[in-house]
């Protein structure tokens, strides 16, 4: 296994530049190999550019280039103002841009020491897990579409097609919403029996289409193989790299913002945080963190379902809400659990329209970074399954 | 524990190191002197009574241009004009640099926030990225962005930006630059705004309007 | 065979050399056209196929019914495409990688006996010849990797030619117990062994159960052989970005694509051939209704629909791990069948 | 330019001829000098046709809008259908990129560079605003390619942010009748026609 380091002599003749002499055996001379993976690859999730260093299949060292979709976002939030931003934020996790909406405007409440309606709080979390559902959906696709399970991608885009849709009805955008704003949402829950409809769509979620998940790809023999005992994070570390959502939690480390860190309405709901167990091999690898996400998909099912059967009458924006809205001075530092761990709003207000400054702190960003330490002595086979695990999404790392 | 009480346990260490502590706040901030941060985050970090075993954020600040008295007139940022052509200005930036470091307990739960101010001119501040590791590529990130030199980093290098890219776009004097290594950075619009910004109006004081769109 | 023969030397009166050599051009170009139509086929099925697994429909508009002329639009394209070859790259062994691949997988093409006396070279060594002729593929893999001077492309050709390599062997110990059982290499008598009905193939569990095994043996490895389905090591798109023919573009690439279908197909006829019958229906009766070459087919092209079905459904396995389950699973498996199969044989007397 | 023309009142999207593929004139022309050689011009239309029905796309996805590409590739949309769906992940096998997504400064040589190893007849689809023109990172994006035109050839723009898998098809579908030959036209309505008047093009 990856223990068992093959020496490989490549002769110089293939060579490029950058070839690093390097003696392993004494009297064979042999190198590393450089290699560049990306930023066009298709086990890059986007445009992650990974230089390796590798011995034959095996990764001596992976270095992490980003900044190919650096889209200075942060530079934009100190010109725009704070309701103009939210667009922004739907274009960092474009997988769950719900969630983004709720961390960014849960920031500029908490600056703005705005009350937000019961209504629409409820709301925002059902539209946020069923954001979340949707880029979970995306991550158990694509880590399957890394194992080289091509089938599991096209039937997750299928149940996701059906989120897409109960959420262009209710915001009027098909993939990226704008629907969250300062003190509320943007548009209230349609009268054209939504909320059964995603009733209808929870209880096929969970009780159809996740078992054909696991039949087809979680318990599937081969793809244990190739991800149990892979990639193995341990909560020390996990903790030590910052790393945060479905890959602390695969660490098994039991703690996530809505219910440590309460925000919005969470704590009134029943539900459970989903921990790995190291069913299948060490505790930490690529498949704990794989079933965590799928058991969020089950949580977030019951928390849409709690929230939507609870729905209760009243307004769905604050009534003082103006077109323009303005923070008075101060800075305040908020997180949320996004679907891909937490993410983090510090915005510095001088009281003007627009934000000071507004660093965001993106849970990919963090959760990459692991891939320095981890992804030594791996295959390079794992390495593309310990990127796909950690579910990246380039449009946060790079902001 | 209180945040209070975490300020009294950090400057019982600290000494004349602890600059101060920002009660009244929304989020009350501890001012720390820049060449103490590192034991500071050691400190915070191995203290069972406090236990911060997580870096939840690390933000390099640019206070140049800040209206202190909370008016929102902030000197305005440079973009691109309507044109497309990058705004030129011969301001040059005078406030100080900060970075803000946003600390969680997993254990005990609580969170606590440190920040240092550095003088634009010599930014340097001592790294935290060996008691925490995530704290590495949030400083790199700060480097690049900001040009906050963190000293004793391993690998400060550009992190979202390329290695030849010149100066640190979220300082407020930046100037967008017209071109990089031959790729064309500035553009022409496809088309003039048919919505054009109404000036004047209550809510927009024509100085610093944002700008639409 | 018989009848092409003695049509030259009697109708053309051709002497036996000319009559001969004739009868191998006529061979030679329907065997040819009979594999690049087979691979045309063979993309389109693997298109819809894919669709019907994945709840989609595949080609629908080219050529108007279901886009049975995508795979022909597919083929004409890239004839029109621009020939790259990369300047770093070693031109003369870049060139003759994708022929030597065409060449390997179409040169067994000619020992396999497509219906009674009609097989392009008849010989006694046929099983022999084309496991050993079809192994030039590997030699063809890993030049395309070494001469592209791409690294994608030299980490494709070392995992391509140590897995085809490696399942070479279960791939040929699996079809010696039916060589055994048939007493012959030549395929044309081992098909004709196997006369008589479903119960008389050498798949019958009940007549042996190790041949039955080999069968499975067989098949897996015919997967690897194929670079397919769960054991594509030498693409794996997700990792090597299109493995050993990364570089190559136009017409050098269709080469390898037709390969890859000529391959698909050629193994999947050797599994019919070997294991079920060859040309015989399932029943004796059926024979006088169903050409024997007709019969011949259907078996193969079920085959290649198990071999798309797996590949659609499952995923991957790592490189290490389809070495361990070549040498350390599939090799023992299989010399266990030659033996087994052996004293099953000699315990109820059925040896020739 | 305070008053925007509105639909009419009695406007009905479904009766209005809103796509008419009529042949270009100067092309009939060309056309009809084609004819008399007509066996070069069979060869032409076959190959066309060739080309047309089976794009590759390279596997080249940048931000948003390769998520939508994605789902355009998926079962409900399903580009398959016009032979587009094989998607190559080197792009010396592909025909098609699809740039979807913001072009960064740091990106965009590479994006040059894989256009340039793609093989001739090649295309390009600019997808989503960000690569017609910097979409909403055009004022302070000092990191963003003010469009994907400034650094490859672009055969069709296809915008939205993102584009909803329809108007990639669409989009394809306009590639589809370039390599044809033929010129789609669109007729929009008076209304629309009138308000675009009020836009100054880029020259």
């Amino acid at each position: 296994m990856a223990s068992e380091s093959t020496r490989v002599n490549v002769p110089g003749a293939v060579s490029g530049n950058g070839w690093h002499d390097q003696d392993h055996v004494p009297g064979i001379k042999s190198e590393l190999l450089e290699l560049n993976m990306g930023p066009q690859h298709p086990a890059t999730h986007g445009v992650l550019r990974l230089l390796l260093q590798t011995d034959g299949e095996i990764v001596y060292k992976v270095t992490p280039v980003l900044g190919y979709l650096h889209r200075c976002a942060e530079k934009i939030a100190e010109g725009v103002n704070y309701k103009q931003w939210v667009v922004y934020t739907d274009r960092f996790d474009y997988l769950a841009p719900m969630c983004c909406n709720h961390a960014y405007v849960t920031a500029v409440e908490k600056l703005m020491g705005q009350e937000v309606p019961e209504r629409a709080e409820h709301i925002r979390v059902a539209v946020a897990e069923l954001s979340r559902i949707a880029s979970h959906l995306i991550a158990l696709a694509t880590f399957g579409l890394d194992m080289g399970a091509w089938t599991p991608l096209l039937y997750c885009f299928r149940e996701r097609e059906e989120i897409l849709n109960l959420l262009e009805r209710i915001s009027g955008g098909r993939m990226l919403y704008n629907y969250m704003i300062p003190g509320g949402v943007r548009y209230d829950v349609p009268n054209d029996n939504w909320v059964a409809d995603v009733l209808d769509f929870v209880d096929l979620m969970e009780h159809n289409k996740l078992p054909e998940y696991n039949t087809l790809l979680t318990y599937n023999k081969i793809f244990i193989e190739r991800t149990a005992d892979v990639g193995v994070i341990d909560a020390a570390t996990a903790l030590d790299y910052g790393c945060t959502g479905p890959v602390l939690r695969g660490s098994g480390v039991d703690f996530d913002c809505r219910r440590d860190d309460p925000y919005s309405v969470y704590h009134k709901f029943d539900w459970q945080v989903q921990v790995g167990r190291g069913e299948m091999g060490t505790l930490g690898d690529c498949w704990d963190r794989y079933i965590v996400r799928a058991r969020e998909i089950e949580q977030s099912c019951r928390l849409i379902r709690q929230a939507l059967q609870q729905l209760p009458e009243g307004s769905y924006q604050a009534l003082a809400l103006k077109a323009i809205v303005k923070a008075p001075a101060g800075a305040a530092y908020t997180r949320v659990e996004s679907a891909k761990g937490e993410l983090g709003h510090y915005i510095i207000s001088d009281g003007g329209q627009t934000a000071f400054r507004n660093k965001v702190r993106s849970p990919s960003f963090c959760n990459l970074q692991v891939v320095e330490k981890v992804g030594v002595g791996q295959m390079v086979s794992d390495l593309v399954a310990l990127v796909g695990s950690l579910d990246i999404v380039l449009g946060e790392i790079d902001r | 524990m209180e945040q209070n009480a975490i300020y009294e346990l950090l400057a019982g260490v600290l000494g004349d190191g602890a600059l101060g502590y920002n009660e009244h706040a929304l989020e009350p901030w501890a001012d720390v002197a820049p060449a103490r941060i590192a034991e500071a985050c050691r400190f915070l970090r191995d203290d069972p009574r406090l236990g911060f075993d997580q870096l939840m954020c690390l933000s390099g600040l640019d206070w140049d241009g800040f209206d202190e008295t909370g008016k929102g007139k902030s000197t305005a940022i440079l973009g691109y004009t309507d044109d497309g052509k990058p705004e030129t200005s011969d301001r040059v930036g005078t406030g100080e640099l900060g970075v803000a470091y946003h600390l969680y307990s997993h254990a005990l739960r609580h969170k606590f926030t440190l920040r240092v101010r550095v003088p634009r001119d010599a930014a340097t501040v001592p790294t935290v990225g060996g008691v925490w590791s995530t704290a590495q590529w949030h400083e790199r990130e700060a480097w690049d962005l900001l040009g906050i030199t963190f000293a004793g980093h391993p690998d400060l290098r550009r992190m979202l930006l390329d290695d030849e890219w010149v100066g640190h776009p979220l300082r407020k004097d930046y100037v967008m630059p017209d071109t990089w290594s031959g790729v064309p950075l500035q553009g022409q619009p496809y088309c003039a705004n048919p919505f054009p910004v109404e000036t004047g109006g209550p809510d927009q004081p024509a100085g610093d309007q944002p700008a639409e769109g | 065979m018989k009848l092409m023969y003695d049509f030259f030397t009697g109708q053309l009166g051709l002497d036996a050399t000319g009559a001969n050599i004739s009868v191998a051009s006529v061979m030679a170009v329907i065997m040819f056209t009979v594999m690049a139509l087979c691979a045309i086929v063979l993309t389109w099925m693997e298109r819809k196929v894919a669709g019907f697994m994945q709840s989609r429909y595949g080609p629908m508009y080219t050529g108007r019914f279901h886009g049975w002329a995508q795979a022909v639009a597919d083929m004409l394209k890239i004839l029109g495409k621009e020939d790259i070859i990369p300047a770093e790259s070693d031109k003369g062994l870049f060139k003759f990688a994708p022929i030597l691949v065409l060449l390997g997988s179409l040169l067994a093409w000619a020992a396999i006996p497509w219906a009674p006396d009609f097989v392009a070279a008849d010989f006694d060594l046929g099983l022999f010849y084309i496991f050993a002729v079809s192994s030039l593929v590997v030699i063809g893999i890993l030049m395309a990797g070494w001469a592209s001077n791409n690294k994608w492309a030299l980490y494709g050709a070392a995992r391509g030619a140590a897995q085809m390599i490696s399942y070479e062997i279960p791939l040929a110990l699996a079809a010696v117990p039916v060589v055994m059982r048939a007493g012959s290499l030549n395929p044309s008598d081992i098909v004709i062994a196997q006369q008589g009905g479903i119960w008389h193939w050498n798949i019958n569990p009940i007549t042996n159960p190790f041949l039955f095994i080999a069968f499975f043996m067989y098949f897996i490895a015919s997967i690897a052989e194929t670079n397919r389905g769960p054991f594509d090591m030498p693409e794996t798109e997700s990792e090597l970005v299109a493995g050993y023919h990364t570089e190559y573009t136009g017409m050098r690439f269709a080469f390898f694509f037709l390969a890859e279908y000529a391959n698909l197909f050629l193994v999947s006829m050797i599994a019919a051939m070997v294991f079920l019958g060859g040309w015989w229906a399932p029943i004796p009766v059926l024979d006088r209704f169903i050409p024997p070459a007709l019969s011949f087919i259907i078996k193969g092209m079920l085959l290649v629909f198990l071999n798309m079905w797996v590949r659609w459904t499952l995923p991957r396995v790592r490189v290490d791990q389809l070495m361990h389950l070549c040498w350390k699973v599939m090799i023992p498996v299989s010399l266990l069948c030659v033996v087994g199969a052996g004293v099953w044989m000699m315990a109820l007397g059925q040896l020739k | 330019m305070s008053t925007h023309p509105t639909p009419p009142s009695d406007y009905d999207v479904s009766r209005e001829q809103m796509l008419d593929f009529k042949v270009d004139q100067q092309l009939l022309q060309v056309v009809d000098t084609d004819a008399k050689n007509f066996i070069l011009t069979t060869v032409d239309e076959v190959f066309n046709w060739a080309r047309l029905s089976s794009v590759w796309p390279v596997t080249f996805g940048l931000a948003c809008c390769a998520i939508e590409m994605m789902a355009t590739s998926a079962t409900r949309y399903d580009i398959d259908r016009f032979g587009a769906g094989a998607f190559r992940a080197t792009p010396r096998q592909a025909d098609l990129m699809i740039v979807s997504g913001t072009v960064t400064a740091k990106m965009a040589t590479r994006l040059k560079l894989i256009y340039d190893q793609m093989p001739e007849p090649k295309w390009v689809i600019a997808m989503g605003s960000c690569a017609i023109g910097g979409g909403p990172y055009f004022k302070y994006g000092y990191h963003v390619v003010k469009g994907v035109d400034f650094m490859v050839p672009v055969d069709v723009y296809v915008p939205g942010c993102p584009p909803r898998p329809e108007v990639l098809l669409d989009g394809l579908m306009r590639l589809q009748d370039k390599i044809r030959g033929r010129k789609g036209r669109f007729i929009a309505p008076k209304w629309v026609t009138d308000y675009a008047k009020l836009i100054p093009y880029r020259k």
